[in-house]
């Protein structure tokens, strides 16, 4: 660590319990390293429009010349009522919503919904559905991830990284498009089932964006890894031990990245990762640097996850053929009014749930993406809750930066990935 | 006197708007079609004057960018000291064009000879001192601007300015140092007779080592040519040294509220502080117009028509340097993150200044043994 | 699967719970209010129970279908045991007031302050209630059933619609 | 399965002394710019009003509406697109056809782009193969926002016939 | 008294009861066609059918009587099988039509495949055709292909309309409904065939294509066409009524309504509406906001000293509330005004629904000024000769020109209405009102039964209920009334009302109170004191 100034110690607060509400004039009393030193604190607003808040999102930040004594983080900036709109849509009118929830991982989203939404019905996807919603959600982390990366290289004026990543993350949703019609606003998952099967030679069109992903990222890696200015922008910084990045809710990448397993899709698999082969990276000390190589690491197990879907992968159905609960077959709906009254039907009042809570998760991006379901028995949700994963993380953010440098937010700020859709709702 | 002083402000002219200005315009848009291409994009091609083509772009390019600038609003902060704010991108800007005079572009006659160098505004044999002296002015322009914006961001960005360029003209100079114990001058100009080979005492002799490396202060120095590239690279403020206007810290640093032309000329006085370390670094590391080969007498005496012929190739070659380094400077720029601010200071006060102070000693050292 | 838990709290706090189901596998206890402190504590601690997890804190509005009108979720998690559980406490709408679990898992902190903030719901001893999604000077709990889905706020004025007398 | 710790090494010698790994920054910068001079294999961005990707299949674009093979739109206004519609951006009228076989057709069909989503589900809920989004057309800008409200002809323009069969009649 | 089984369930009911009616009776939901509690059972849909044990086949629940012992099944395989298989029959000549056609979202046939069937078809054979558009009557179509011929609407216009005008003809699958030769579905009830056909085979002129039922909502009413005040649901989609419909009360008008009722939320759209509150400004009708013309008003009304020259003509379209608000104003700040209760005259009546007066609150209006003490007299008997200033409320009365003329005689005329009307032209001070759809209160019908009024459409700003203006004119007059919600004020008006004694605003849903029923007051109802007439403002 290349620092000279005295850093206090970060992983653990003695004094945060005995903090009084944070307020002008009410600072903590070791916060300023320099003591013996005059000096008067000062409050600056980092955000909501600044180049580093990507998401829109604001910090109070109260500095001792460039040290900070607080940081008060202020979201909700894009908060769109998520919750609210959920509560007069059906429950396959919400999918579209949860492509807007983490908009660089939607498919994670939409899948969490579907499954939460099919796990208060009682009702198992065939196998083939799972499989695609599989590669699609793990084509979603590289994307998330490759994001978190390139964007953190490019906070840290890293430009070049940057776009090499970001041209990587284009030719993941390129694919990404061709399955579902849209890059980012996919909303391709149904409530049992999906929107429609995988197109002819996608296989091959993944395998081959794989490999150009792969020889991008190796020349991020090598732009960035083993470089001693990022490396002293980003070892040591913004480190959480993994006892307190647990009681602060931490989950994903953040929380592996201090050593702690925790990963849905290993401790609770869903879908049909129990039939696969991957690793789970974790971390040692639980600091950025840590959180870039536990990203980096995940990028290639899901490309091994997507290799072994594939293989695994055989033809049938895509959804359940409940007329009560996905749409009739087209031809049966122009031809049938059997079929177009089930359509009717389902257009109109939507998937009837029946009365009851369920709380599903799946393993999104940042971490656990979590639905809270209340169902009154109607096609509408009673109450729709999302636990987004960035929000425990935003919530330690004080923890992560307070007695850092301004510039140290940034990086610390970007490893959260925070994402702005997820975390206002 | 009077032809003295025009002579040097039409020389001062022709130099600074022919060549500085020109380049410098240029580098705007040259920096962006570069990283363009190291970043797998094209850069910007949409600004077409005369038919589709690229020279047809690149020149519409350099047309469409300044009408740009200078049809945005200028715009002034409220509460901010609105002379202030607008003087000081003025301040930035002119110590970057003055440092011009003391670089001398091309050979003049031999040291010690009658005559003045064609290529040089000011034959002082204080030159590199100069240089310093105009350098340290350029601070307060940001530092000012900074102030007169009355903004927390430009604030620090201005405090960081001011702590990273006093910080680095140490450095700067020191790795000087060893160049002119060995050549023996502080005159810029006979720094580079001396680097082509030129002995005030013995005349032309010993000019290559090994026969064909050329006697630059790259070669003599090599170790003062890194540090001083990356003190000169912090020096004009550009990244991995960018602190000062840390785009995701501070938005744009000490410029964040200017607009229009005050933006432009902060922004173009960095082009030109880019050239200028790189002239001074061409000069000080890279033998100047010296070309390893040439002769340098030809350029001094004999028939008209070949020392012409070898003084403009000489005035080429030092040009040819002067890009190559900003292109490296450029290079660098797109490739590396930048530092935190502790660790710039750490990095210039903890490891560059001693190590150019052992350079020195190591360089006094072996000159003591060698002589 | 992990019913263990509830039966756990049941066994150890009579007196607490008011209900349990596990539909669709979801454990689920209904605590009274006076005993949701020391039930997260015993769940926290406890070496069998080890929830050191706070997944999401949540609040519910059944206004016009149950009674009481307003519910708090917890849902907990336990890395070490890998069990799951979902704590409501249910509330009057005279008395919204439930006892903070910020000293028991510091990152209830936020979730706290947005079901206060959607709901109206005020924790006790938590250190910092204050909004989070929306802004000071917002009127109302957005996601209270009552609160129309076009709402206008005193920020943003628009025509009122009521159907008072007028 | 099995948990793995990311590899970290501390900066060896060289690293640290930044040359090494500025030098080796610099040559992957270097070997782009060169190679990027010299073909355009690797250079991401298109020149986008002259060549212009060419769309997945499944690409939702802007809308368009389906004719019969008499020429005569197929939709018969029954609303469930804009029922299906999450951002409520499709507004109908419907109005009773001279025809008997026809009944009931749209007197006017409006689109406002700049509420829809693109979310595909009027496509997905039209019981009568009438609109779809696979023209392959991006939303244009427009100066105004009337002008992005599209009507009905303009979504005919865009339409082409379909033949798929319906109402079970010719069985 | 017989005693059965249901699903397991035990169920004691009267004799004579239907299996349907008993099944209902505990929460078991028995899928029907044909049947309508409103009509006699022809049991020829067959979707009722249930299990019993006393029958060896499947019996029509809706038909058979409730015996001792019996065992019902309303979910055994068996009766499953047989539902899918009468949904399936039903189904089988249906037309694709769900997209053009009115009823889908409120279809019943819709509602039971989908609950009961929702398994694709099986025909592989051409379905019937039969005529689509096909004109029964003024209001309604007939589409015979979507028919399922459960014979409800014959049987309406046999039993209820008492006008026997639908037949069914031919034979097997080419049976279709139409009407007697030379005859057409043009009775006043005819728009109920519309309601009750299950299928979208009736369907009504008005509404056809006009909206999707969907979209629809709804809310509660009364109508105010005639003194019965059906209850009635108005459907409003994008802040307009698009249609009326009855709503069951069998205290006033069972499951019915008259045509004339359930069109004549047209005409309220059709009237041109005023908005802009008007008063003198300077000599000339200016448009002036809300307070200014209050103000204006109760200047004019203030100007005149003598109250005996006030006229006010009030309307029987008041709710109650506006009534009690107004009684207010005409006891307190303007006692001793010349009273008159105009609205509409009289029309056509029957036995059925339909009542001569065709106002809706005449009644109420009249209980609540005779508790205030006022004598209103009718509007025949208008004479204004030495009146210096009038307050008319409502549009709709009965004046001929010479009416008019003598209203536009008296010197300033305040009124209050909702419409562009003759008296609007003639108002000197003019204050917009809201009509019934925007008003939330309560009508009293010709019997005495009080109704709740729900607000169907959200009004605009500007307007106003006639009962805030007399508060709000008694306020400037010196009599504060206060009160924000209509139901603080009809708790006033059942306290010191006599006949609305012990009515809560709770109490009157679903289906209304009748004056005199609700508990009699512990003390007898005592008026607020009223403020003395206030001393006359300079105008």
């Amino acid at each position: 660590m290349a620092t000279h100034l005295p850093r206090p110690d970060h992983i653990r607060d003695p004094e945060w319990d005995k903090r009084p509400s944070p307020g002008k004039g009410n600072l903590h009393p070791h916060a300023s390293p320099d003591d013996h030193l005059h000096t008067e604190y000062y409050t600056i607003n980092m955000g909501p429009s600044h180049p580093a808040t990507h998401g829109t999102v604001r910090f109070e930040l109260t500095l001792d010349g460039e040290t900070v004594v607080e940081i008060d983080p202020h979201i909700g900036y894009l908060h769109r009522g998520f919750e609210k709109m959920s509560e007069v849509c059906t429950y396959n009118q919400v999918l579209p919503y949860t492509d807007r929830l983490n908009y660089v991982s939607p498919l994670c989203n939409n899948v969490g919904w579907s499954m939460t939404v099919e796990k208060a019905l009682g009702i198992t996807t065939p196998d083939r559905c799972q499989y695609i919603r599989m590669i699609a959600c793990e084509l979603s982390r590289i994307s998330d991830h490759l994001t978190a990366v390139s964007a953190g290289a490019l906070e840290l004026g890293g430009f070049t990284p940057f776009l090499y990543g970001i041209q990587a993350r284009e030719i993941v949703w390129d694919r990404i498009e061709e399955l579902t019609g849209a890059r980012l606003t996919t909303a391709y998952t149904r409530v049992g089932g999906l929107n429609a099967d995988i197109p002819a030679g996608w296989e091959e069109s993944v395998d081959n964006a794989r490999k150009q992903v792969e020889k991008l990222v190796v020349d991020v890696d090598k732009l960035l890894t083993r470089n001693r200015i990022f490396y002293d922008r980003m070892a040591g910084v913004g480190a959480i031990a993994a006892a307190d990045a647990i009681d602060l809710g931490f989950t994903g990448p953040c929380l592996r990245s201090t050593g702690v397993d925790y990963d849905v899709r290993t401790y609770a698999p869903y879908l049909l990762y129990d039939r696969v082969e991957f690793d789970v990276p974790v971390g040692t000390s639980g600091d950025n640097y840590d959180r870039y190589l536990v990203r980096l690491e995940e990028m290639r197990q899901s490309w091994r996850i997507i290799a072994q879907c594939f293989a695994q992968m055989e033809p049938g159905p895509i959804s359940v053929g409940d007329w009560k609960v996905v749409l009739p077959p087209k031809d049966a709906v122009y031809n049938t009014i059997e079929g177009m009254i089930a359509h009717f039907k389902l257009i109109m009042e939507g998937v009837r749930v029946p009365s009851g809570e369920v709380y599903g998760y799946v393993e999104g991006g940042n971490g656990e993406v979590g639905f809270y379901v209340v169902s009154d028995g109607s096609g509408r949700p009673w109450r729709v809750k999302v636990r987004p994963p960035c929000f425990a993380l935003m919530q330690g953010l004080r923890a992560m930066t307070r007695g850092a440098l301004l510039a140290d937010i940034i990086p610390t700020f970007d490893t959260i990935n925070m994402i702005g859709g997820e975390i206002d709702r | 006197m009077l032809m003295v002083i025009l002579a040097a402000l039409l020389k001062f002219a022709a130099i600074v708007l022919g060549f500085v200005m020109v380049l410098a315009t240029l580098l705007t848009l040259i920096e962006r079609k570069q990283s363009a291409l190291m970043q797998n994009r094209t850069g910007p091609n949409r600004a077409f004057v005369f038919g589709k083509n690229p020279l047809s772009a690149f020149v519409g390019q350099l047309i469409a960018d300044p009408v740009k600038v200078l049809l945005k609003e200028t715009f002034d902060p409220p509460h901010a000291d609105t002379w202030l704010h607008r003087l000081a991108p003025g301040l930035a800007f002119i110590p970057a064009l003055l440092m011009w005079v003391v670089i001398p572009f091309g050979p003049g006659p031999v040291p010690g000879a009658e005559g003045d160098n064609f290529f040089l505004m000011a034959d002082l044999d204080a030159g590199v001192l100069v240089v310093f002296a105009i350098a340290s002015l350029s601070v307060y322009g940001s530092t000012l601007g900074a102030w007169a914006s009355r903004s927390a961001f430009s604030l620090l960005g201005g405090l960081r300015t001011a702590a990273q360029m006093v910080s680095y003209e140490v450095t700067l100079g020191l790795n000087l140092v060893g160049i002119f114990m060995i050549y023996g001058s502080l005159n810029l100009n006979d720094i580079i007779w001396a680097q082509a080979g030129y002995d005030a005492a013995t005349g032309f002799q010993n000019a290559y080592f090994l026969g064909f490396i050329p006697k630059w202060g790259i070669i003599t120095q090599p170790f003062a040519f890194i540090f001083f590239l990356a003190a000169s690279i912090a020096e004009t403020k550009r990244a991995p040294f960018d602190l000062p206007e840390a785009e995701s810290e501070l938005a744009a640093g000490y410029f964040t509220e200017y607009s229009s032309m005050g933006f432009a000329v902060f922004s173009l006085g960095e082009f030109i502080g880019i050239v200028v370390v790189a002239a001074l670094g061409a000069t000080m590391f890279l033998g100047g117009w010296h070309i390893p080969g040439l002769p340098i007498e030809l350029t001094a005496a004999g028939q008209p028509v070949i020392a012409s012929l070898a003084t403009w190739l000489s005035v080429a070659a030092f040009l040819f340097k002067v890009v190559l380094l900003v292109l490296l400077q450029m290079t660098i720029r797109w490739t590396l993150p930048r530092f935190r601010y502790d660790q710039l200071m750490h990095l210039g006060w903890v490891y560059l200044l001693p190590l150019s102070l052992a350079n020195v000693a190591i360089t006094a050292f072996v000159l003591f043994l060698t002589r | 699967m992990s019913q263990a838990v509830v039966q756990a709290i049941i066994a150890r706090f009579p007196d607490a719970v008011v209900s349990s189901h596990d539909w669709r596998g979801d454990d689920t206890v209904v605590l009274r209010r006076e005993h949701l402190l020391e039930v997260a504590r015993f769940l926290k601690h406890d070496d069998a129970m080890q929830f050191n997890l706070p997944v999401d804190v949540c609040g519910v509005d059944y206004l016009g279908w149950r009674e009481p009108r307003f519910e708090v979720v917890y849902h907990l998690m336990s890395l070490v045991k890998r069990h799951r559980v979902r704590l409501k406490v249910q509330l009057d709408e005279a008395d919204l007031r439930v006892p903070s679990l910020t000293g028991v898992w510091k990152g209830v902190d936020w979730f706290e302050r947005e079901a206060w903030d959607m709901y109206g719901i005020v924790f006790d001893g938590h250190p910092d209630l204050r909004r989070i999604l929306t802004y000071e000077e917002f009127e109302g709990h957005a996601l209270r059933k009552d609160y129309p889905q076009r709402g206008y706020q005193p920020l943003m004025p628009m025509p009122t619609l009521s159907s008072d007398l007028e | 399965m099995a948990t793995v710790t990311v590899r970290r090494r501390e900066l060896d010698f060289w690293e640290k002394t930044y040359v090494k790994e500025v030098g080796r920054g610099l040559a992957i910068t270097f070997r782009q710019l060169t190679k990027n001079l010299l073909t355009r294999e690797d250079v991401a961005t298109r020149e986008y009003p002259e060549v212009r990707r060419k769309y997945p299949e499944r690409f939702r674009g802007r809308h368009r509406l389906m004719r019969r093979e008499d020429g005569t739109v197929r939709c018969v206004a029954c609303m469930l697109c804009s029922t299906a519609c999450p951002a409520n951006c499709i507004h109908i009228v419907a109005g009773e056809h001279d025809d008997d076989r026809v009944e009931k057709y749209p007197v006017s069909f409006e689109i406002d782009l700049l509420v829809c989503i693109y979310c595909g589900f009027c496509e997905e809920a039209c019981p009568c193969d009438a609109i779809r989004m696979d023209s392959g057309k991006h939303p244009l800008p427009s100066f105004t926002r009337d002008m992005q409200r599209i009507r009905k002809h303009q979504l005919l323009e865009e339409g082409g016939l379909s033949v798929a069969e319906q109402g079970g009649r010719s069985k | 008294m017989p005693t059965l089984k249901i699903d397991g369930r035990e169920v004691t009911v009267e004799r004579g009861t239907t299996i349907l009616d008993a099944a209902r009776k505990v929460g078991i939901d028995i899928p029907t066609f044909c049947y309508h509690p409103g009509l006699t059972k022809p049991a020829n849909c067959r979707m009722c059918l249930v299990d019993t044990n006393k029958a060896p086949k499947p019996t029509p629940a809706c038909y058979a009587e409730c015996m001792d012992d019996m065992e019902v099944s309303t979910q055994s395989p068996e009766i499953v099988k047989t539902r899918k298989a009468v949904l399936e029959f039903i189904l089988l000549n249906h037309p694709v039509d769900c997209p053009i056609c009115d009823q889908a979202g409120e279809c019943v046939l819709q509602d039971h495949y989908f609950k009961y069937s929702a398994t694709p078809s099986r025909l592989a054979h051409k379905k019937v055709h039969k005529p689509k558009v096909k004109r029964l009557g003024p209001d309604v179509v007939l589409d015979a292909e979507r028919c399922i011929l459960c014979t409800r609407c014959i049987r309406f216009c046999d039993e209820v309309a008492k006008e026997t005008q639908l037949e069914i003809v031919n034979r097997g699958e080419h049976s279709e409904i139409t009407t007697f030769p030379g005859k057409q579905l043009d009775n006043p009830y005819a728009g109920n065939t519309v309601d009750i056909c299950p299928v979208g085979a009736l369907t009504s002129v008005d509404f056809r294509f006009r909206t999707r039922v969907w979209m629809l909502q709804s809310s509660d009413g009364v109508c105010p066409e005639c003194s019965r005040g059906c209850k009635t649901r108005t459907d409003v989609f994008e802040n307009v009524p698009r249609r009326t419909k009855p709503l069951h009360n069998p205290r006033v008008n069972d499951w019915w309504m008259c045509d004339e009722g359930r069109l004549a939320y047209r005409d309220y759209q059709a009237l041109p509406r005023m908005e802009g509150p008007a008063a003198q400004v300077e000599g000339k009708r200016r448009v002036v906001t809300n307070v200014e013309a209050i103000e204006a008003a109760a200047l004019e009304l203030g100007a005149v000293a003598q109250r005996q020259k006030i006229g006010v003509v009030a309307t029987p379209w008041f709710t109650n509330e506006d009534a009690w608000l107004v009684a207010e104003l005409l006891r307190g700040p303007l006692a001793g005004a010349r009273i008159y209760l105009g609205g509409r005259a009289d029309g056509t009546a029957d036995e059925i629904l339909r009542m001569a007066d065709k106002n809706p609150n005449r009644a109420g209006v009249e209980a609540i000024f005779e508790a205030a003490g006022l004598k209103a007299a009718p509007l025949s008997a208008l004479d204004t000769a030495g009146l210096e200033a009038l307050l008319v409320f409502g549009d709709q009365h009965a004046l001929d020109e010479a009416g008019l003329e003598k209203l536009e005689r008296v010197p300033r005329r305040v009124v209050v209405s909702a419409f562009q009307t003759p008296l609007w032209k003639m108002a000197t001070t003019f204050l917009p009102a809201r009509t019934h759809f925007e008003k939330v209160g309560t009508f009293t019908n010709f019997e005495g039964m009080v109704q709740r009024l729900e607000q169907a459409v959200n009004a605009a700003a500007s307007c106003k209920s006639y009962g805030y203006y007399a508060m709000k004119l008694a306020e400037l007059m010196g009599h504060t009334i206060s009160f924000v919600r209509p139901e603080d004020v009809f708790a006033e008006v059942a306290r010191t009302v006599p006949g609305f004694a012990g009515m809560t605003w709770q109490g009157l849903a679903p289906y209304g109170m009748k004056l005199g029923e609700g508990v009699a007051p512990a003390e007898p109802p005592t008026l607020p004191q009223a403020a003395p007439p206030a001393a006359p403002t300079e105008a």
